[in-house]
């Protein structure tokens, strides 16, 4: 699918209900991913219309509210919302629902002490990226054994999937027993993870191991252990195809996928169900897999 | 040349069209988009929608009219997205968890920082004679980093109710956020045409040399017109916090050229002189119309952005037409 | 009769300014008494300009003491000069283009009430003192909409607005026609008549005698000479200023013989709807243009050569029609256009003076598009010595030479162009009476070698002086054209009124 | 003030001092930058770092050597960050899998793909008299959809192996990458003080009016300074993906403004006629070391960005001083 098909579907009026499906950057190949599934999901239900869309970055809080607006204006029977920000997309969220339009949570769990505020309860469907991201780590801990010095590679600060993939990190580290000698914001990029960890690497010659919190980055990161014909290993986040050939030739050790495709569709049941009048709460936790030499296929 | 075909008309009619057309600048184009959207995009002529629409344009307005000054004289302010951020998060901690006593220190405290960073990005440029636009690039980098250093990255919440819910209210149907916005606007197109200081920005921006021979100040006049946009952002910022609540160090990225945007599209030249606050509304209005009507029509993103990117162009495109055509029936008539 | 004090107002000793590579000011005395207008006459680059900038606090003197009123005066910017009461009309103009003319004229103190401007007031105040400059455009005109006449005018009613001790006037007259300064010299008298002491710096020797008192001649930036102008003659004041005497204001005018037509311009129309112009030159003719200011004289100049598309007309050039569209076409067929706004129009301040000589004609100086700097520099120096640039050389920079050598650094320009035909509008603006010999004789020479030039100029003596025949503009449309026998300024002048006595005085 | 009491002193040694530092440009910065990091960066001074700088200015020197063009001519280019982008996918797709046969192909389209969009740019800023901030933040907007439209998002990788390893290739030491670099800049440097055309470029900046009027197309000389500028994004997107071995249609978000900051730092007015191609290298120098050194020094994120805006601004300032003092000199002597 080269283009985003998912909206073309929402154009003409049918008597389905809508789903709106509302994500962050669609730019971005994690939430292609996650868009696709949910175009497949419903062709295949066949009774749903789905309206999905996306911002121009992860951090255009403002721009998703705007998107969530759209729907409540749309007047759809759900949204399925992969938030930029847990916390200020709640009041939109809670916007939706006080108009009598179900809200699901999916990728990134809204803050639950923000939710009380509002006094909205919204489920949440998605993985753990905190445990995620310490699966992966652990990958890497095993890999390089005790006392190994490794560095992280963050997201965008102030991200929560950055935040709670860094966490996740950091519990891999303390319980692999691993030496943290640094971590550093690269933005999700791959030139900018190329140079910070370049720079990681001059700092710190004696670097073990990278965690990557996510496979863009690895790229960049990959790159510099190439080009120093260093041995570091990296354990990364995401598992997009550009990986593939790294971890068959073993300089990632792993990645993390958390099934983006499968995300969304789950969210699509979950709205359904909600819609026919089923009281759906708390956190229905996706699946997660760490991907590694022998599972990359 | 058709035009000139046009031009030999009749010169009563030529005056008025031209008229029209010299007053209406952008607003031509944005009717246009206006009408078809209203034709082809769902829900788009709703009240809910107009409302929305209010709301979702009230940031870049309030910053856009803080914009015109500095563009006015000749500057431009790169650090609008990050200085909101940052006007943002501390006074947000303020007010966190406080009642609806906190909110004016909160809100004072913003438009201080606002028009503090606006301070110091006018008094660097002036003093050292340094370009604007590297001066206001460096804050960029300053105000962000500030932010996220005063909140360690996280995000504020749990903001006054008295805030929020101002946020989410209207007069008369205009949500309370916009009324503000309209208001500012109100002020600042007064200032510009009606007072003496308005006169001198116009001037300094046109010919900064003239200026100071007849005796006036300029450098005060053009770090004025950099403090004004400072405080505008901390308006906005309190403006934005009412409308989320919450407060990000990460907020705002890129809206300073959504705020530039808007002013050039209202008809400001970047060397100064020449621009209005009319003009900077309309152009607000124009960007968040497209993505509005975009958005219900249900083009995909991809498209979306495309789309977005090509109407700017022809919007000012069109603008220059008339414009043109305009002088043409007016030296005709 | 002006009512001189012996208190002087003024007073200026030893002022010396340096500028990189030049001393523009050097050890300068000079006194001015109130209700007296002071000449201050000297060769392009004297340091005339100079002493006013340092006057009215633009430029910080190096040495030397000011006195004013008594008071010692060291303006550390223009607004302290004006608030001595030191009214300056600058060299260059300095004005807003896209605000309207009442708003440029009160600039220094915008008519107010409780901070907001009072457009009722301002608009009448404009009113008059357009009305005493002789100006008749409405106020709310922007002013980028003049012709630069027109500007020059707004700058002297600006100076005239706010009420001063002391009247600084940099060339005011250079492009203004003889009504203008007439009307001009009536204001500075009434001034003068109220004890307003002027300074008053003028290339144009004949203006000196009528309106001057005492004058005080600079050269190379020292001061040779200060008395009455009426013990001096025009031939002494020449010598003092050029260091050498002028057996004439003019060169003489040889019978050239008048060849075939250079160019052929038929019913153009600069708008739509004015008046058709029709005029031709012939290789060997200097055919000159007179008219009074925003008589159109530019308007036609500026459509001609393509800067502004006509609205109709044809043109000839050798006999054949050709379709001129942008400047590039007329250089291509041998036409060049000095400017009459030298700063807006013609020079790029930034670059050196060799490459604004060479802009024209950069294929001489440059093969396979490769510039060579030596070939230009050389051309420039060559330039420089026919036209007497004062400079530190070729490769200072336009923006630091004086009013009049820019001028000269323009017309180089199209010298170095060297086409058939040459439009020069108002080619002498500012330019020292020595210098101006030397150009007059240069236009002329061109002349005799068979090319064609057009001149259009406010200045009627100079065009009395060398043209074969006068074409005179009134109200956009070509009033008549006198030949050299009956050459007679009356006769001109009548000619340019004619438009507008007709059917009244407009804007 | 100190300065004058220097300019007192002996004028031989005056002159001398003033050329130096009229010359030195924002060179005088970059030294005292380097000095600092040599002092206080752990490893900054080892071969393989000063190659790692070499590496990681590669690609803003080459974007802001195209720009220079650009804002000599009084424009701007916001659309480079995006740009490359969209010529590095389509230029990525058409080499994907593909073996050392596709690249000649791939670098062309590249190039043209860029020139073409720079085409754009320029020709509808000079035919409709429309400011190029306009409608190069419009290219922005199109190109950054029609990269995503294009691959949908992915990631592009297995790139030709003779490509990516021409990015990690080295030529006595010094990255070929840069070497490439280093090569535009020299061309660039060449053409514009050394032909007629960069002196056209320059006048046009200065005095477009005087330069039409003396027989010159300035239209079309602006036009071809958006077209370099384009292509020189179409060889970055090249050099990015030969570096990287991967092109996103998300790659190069922010770019335009590092290219020009550079340009600016370097010493150009964005109101054009000032400005050269070795300021530009500086000014590339300048951001480049100042992020490496931070980075070396292991100075956190958010302090990193507050330091990064602040020597922006003491840079410019220093080079404000720099250049009065040596005019002051000069008069002196
Ligand atoms: N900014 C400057 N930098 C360097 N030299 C300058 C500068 N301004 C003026 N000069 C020099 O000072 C000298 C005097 O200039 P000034 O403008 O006073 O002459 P002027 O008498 O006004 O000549 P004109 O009759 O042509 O106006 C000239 O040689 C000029 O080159
Ligand atoms: N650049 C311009 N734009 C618009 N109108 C102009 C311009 N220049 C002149 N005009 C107008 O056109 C008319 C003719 O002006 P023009 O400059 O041709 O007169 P002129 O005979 O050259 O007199 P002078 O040059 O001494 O003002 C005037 O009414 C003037 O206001
Ligand atoms: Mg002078
Ligand atoms: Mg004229």
């Amino acid at each position: 699918g080269q283009e985003s098909t998912g909206t073309t579907v929402a154009a003409e009026p049918t008597g389905k209900p809508t789903v709106c499906l509302v994500m962050k950057s669609l730019a971005n190949e994690y939430f292609q991913q996650m868009q696709q599934g949910a175009v497949d999901h419903v062709a295949k239900l066949g009774n749903v219309t789905l309206d999905s869309s996306g911002t121009q970055n992860e951090t255009d809080v403002d721009g998703q509210v705007a998107l969530v607006e759209k729907c409540i204006t749309k007047q759809a029977q759900a949204i399925v919302l992969a938030p930029a920000d847990s916390k200020a997309l709640v009041q939109s969220a809670a916007k939706a629902a006080k108009a009598g339009i179900k809200v699901v949570n999916i990728d990134v769990k809204l803050d639950d002490a923000a939710l009380q505020q509002a006094g909205a309860d919204v489920p949440f469907v998605g993985p753990d990226n905190r445990d995620g991201a310490k699966q992966s780590g652990m990958e890497l801990a095993k890999a390089l054994g005790k006392g190994a010095k490794v560095v992280i590679l963050e997201g965008n600060p102030g991200a929560d999937n950055a935040l709670q993939r860094k966490n996740g990190f950091d519990d891999a580290v303390a319980e692999g027993g691993l030496e943290l000698l640094d971590s550093k914001t690269a933005h999700w990029e791959t030139d900018e993870a190329h140079t910070v960890f370049g720079n990681m690497l001059t700092a710190h010659p004696d670097i073990k191991g990278v965690l990557v919190s996510n496979d863009a980055m690895a790229l960049g990161v990959i790159k510099v252990i190439e080009e120093r014909k260093a041995d570091i290993k990296v354990a990364s986040f995401d598992n997009i195809p550009a990986v593939k050939p790294y971890l068959q030739s073993g300089v990632m050790v792993s990645t993390l996928d958390q099934f983006g495709s499968k995300q969304a569709a789950d969210g699509i049941d979950y709205a359904m169900k909600m819609i026919n009048g089923e009281q759906v709460t708390g956190w229905q936790k996706t699946p997660i897999t760490v991907i590694t030499k022998d599972n990359v296929g | 040349m058709s035009s000139i075909s046009v031009a030999r008309g009749n010169p009563r009619t030529n005056r008025v069209v031209s008229q029209v057309l010299g007053e209406a600048g952008i607003g031509v184009a944005l009717v246009a988009l206006g009408v078809f959207f209203l034709a082809f995009a769902p829900h788009f002529g709703t009240a809910q929608n107009i409302r929305d629409i209010m709301t979702q344009i009230t940031l870049n307005t309030i910053l856009a009219v803080g914009m015109t000054f500095i563009i006015l004289v000749g500057g431009i302010d790169l650090s609008v997205g990050s200085l909101i951020a940052l006007c943002a998060v501390v006074a947000g901690t303020a007010m966190e968890g406080g009642g609806a006593g906190s909110i004016p220190g909160a809100i004072l405290l913003s438009l201080l920082i606002g028009a503090a960073a606006g301070f110091i990005n006018g008094f660097v440029t002036e003093r050292w004679r340094v370009p604007s636009f590297i001066v206001t690039l460096g804050m960029l980098y300053v105000a962000r980093g500030a932010a996220q250093q005063y909140t360690g990255a996280a995000t504020i919440y749990s903001l006054p109710e008295s805030l929020t819910s101002f946020g989410t209210a209207t007069l008369a149907g205009v949500p309370a956020v916009f009324a503000v916005a309209l208001l500012m606007a109100a002020v600042a197109w007064f200032v510009l045409s009606r007072t003496v200081f308005g006169r001198l920005v116009y001037a300094t921006g046109n010919n900064e040399e003239a200026v100071r021979l007849s005796g006036h100040r300029t450098g005060v006049i053009k770090v004025i017109c950099f403090m004004i946009g400072g405080a505008c952002v901390g308006v906005a910022a309190i403006v934005y916090m009412a409308r989320l609540g919450v407060a990000s160090p990460i907020l705002g990225q890129g809206y300073e050229l959504n705020a530039i945007a808007a002013v050039v599209i209202g008809g400001a030249s970047l060397s100064g002189g020449r621009g209005s606050v009319i003009g900077t509304l309309l152009g607000a209005c124009l960007l968040g119309v497209l993505t509005n009507g975009l958005l219900l029509m249900g083009v995909s993103d991809f498209q979306r952005t495309i789309v977005t990117g090509a109407v700017i162009i022809v919007a000012v495109v069109l603008d220059a037409y008339r414009k043109r055509l305009s002088t043409r029936l007016s030296v005709a008539s | 009769m002006p009512t001189t004090t012996d208190t002087a107002l003024l007073d200026i000793a030893g002022l010396t300014k340096r500028y990189a590579g030049v001393t523009a000011l050097d050890e300068v005395d000079l006194s001015v008494k109130a209700g007296e207008i002071h000449i201050l006459i000297g060769e392009n680059g004297a340091g005339k300009s100079t002493l006013v900038k340092c006057l009215a606090g633009i430029e910080r003197p190096d040495g030397g003491t000011m006195t004013f009123g008594g008071e010692p005066h060291r303006p550390a910017a223009a607004a302290d000069a004006l608030r001595a009461g030191i009214q300056v009309v600058h060299q260059e103009l300095a004005l807003l283009p896209a605000l309207s003319v009442a708003e440029n004229l009160f600039l220094q103190r915008l008519p107010r009430r409780l901070g907001l401007v009072d457009r009722g007031a301002m608009r009448r105040r404009a009113r008059q003192l357009l009305e005493q400059v002789g100006l008749e455009v409405s106020p709310d005109t922007p002013v980028e909409r003049l012709g630069i006449a027109q500007m020059q005018l707004v700058e002297i009613a600006k100076a005239l607005s706010g009420d001063c001790r002391l009247l600084v006037m940099d060339e005011p007259t250079a492009t203004l026609t003889p009504r203008e300064t007439a009307t001009l010299f009536t204001q500075l008298r009434r001034l003068t008549a109220e004890g307003v002491a002027v300074i008053y710096i003028s290339h144009h020797l004949e203006e000196i005698f009528e309106i001057g008192d005492r004058l005080t001649v600079l050269r190379n930036g020292r001061g040779v000479h200060t008395g009455p102008v009426a013990e001096l003659t025009p031939a002494e004041l020449v010598r003092m200023m050029v260091g050498r005497d002028l057996d004439a204001e003019y060169p003489p005018v040889a019978d050239r013989p008048v060849g075939d037509h250079l160019l052929r311009v038929t019913d153009l129309k600069v708008t739509p709807d004015a008046p058709p112009v029709s005029l031709s030159v012939r290789s060997g003719e200097v055919v000159g243009v007179a008219g009074l200011v925003g008589s159109g004289r530019t308007e036609t100049m500026r459509a001609i050569f393509g800067a502004d598309r006509p609205a109709a007309g044809t043109v000839e050039v050798r006999g054949r029609p050709v379709r001129i569209t942008h400047p590039r076409d007329a250089v291509r067929h041998g036409i060049s256009f000095l400017t009459e706004d030298r700063k807006a129009q013609g020079l790029v301040l930034d670059l050196p003076i060799a490459a604004n000589m060479s802009l024209a004609a950069i294929d001489q100086v440059s093969r396979l598009g490769l510039l060579s700097h030596g070939a230009e520099t050389a051309a420039a120096r060559d330039l420089s010595e026919r036209l007497h640039v004062r400079a530190t050389g070729p490769h200072q920079k336009v923006r630091a030479l004086s009013g009049g050598n820019q001028q000269k650094v323009v017309l180089a320009r199209w010298l170095a162009a060297d086409t058939d035909l040459l439009i020069v509008d108002e080619p002498t603006r500012g330019i020292d009476v020595g210098a101006r010999y030397e150009i007059h004789q240069l236009l002329l020479s061109l002349a005799d070698s068979g090319k064609g030039v057009l001149v259009v100029s406010s200045d009627l003596p100079e065009l009395l002086g060398i043209c074969d025949r006068i074409l005179v503009f009134s109200k956009g449309r070509i009033a008549g054209e006198i030949a050299r026998p009956d050459f007679d300024a009356e006769r001109v002048l009548n000619l340019a009124y004619s438009g507008y006595l007709k059917n009244g005085i407009s804007a």
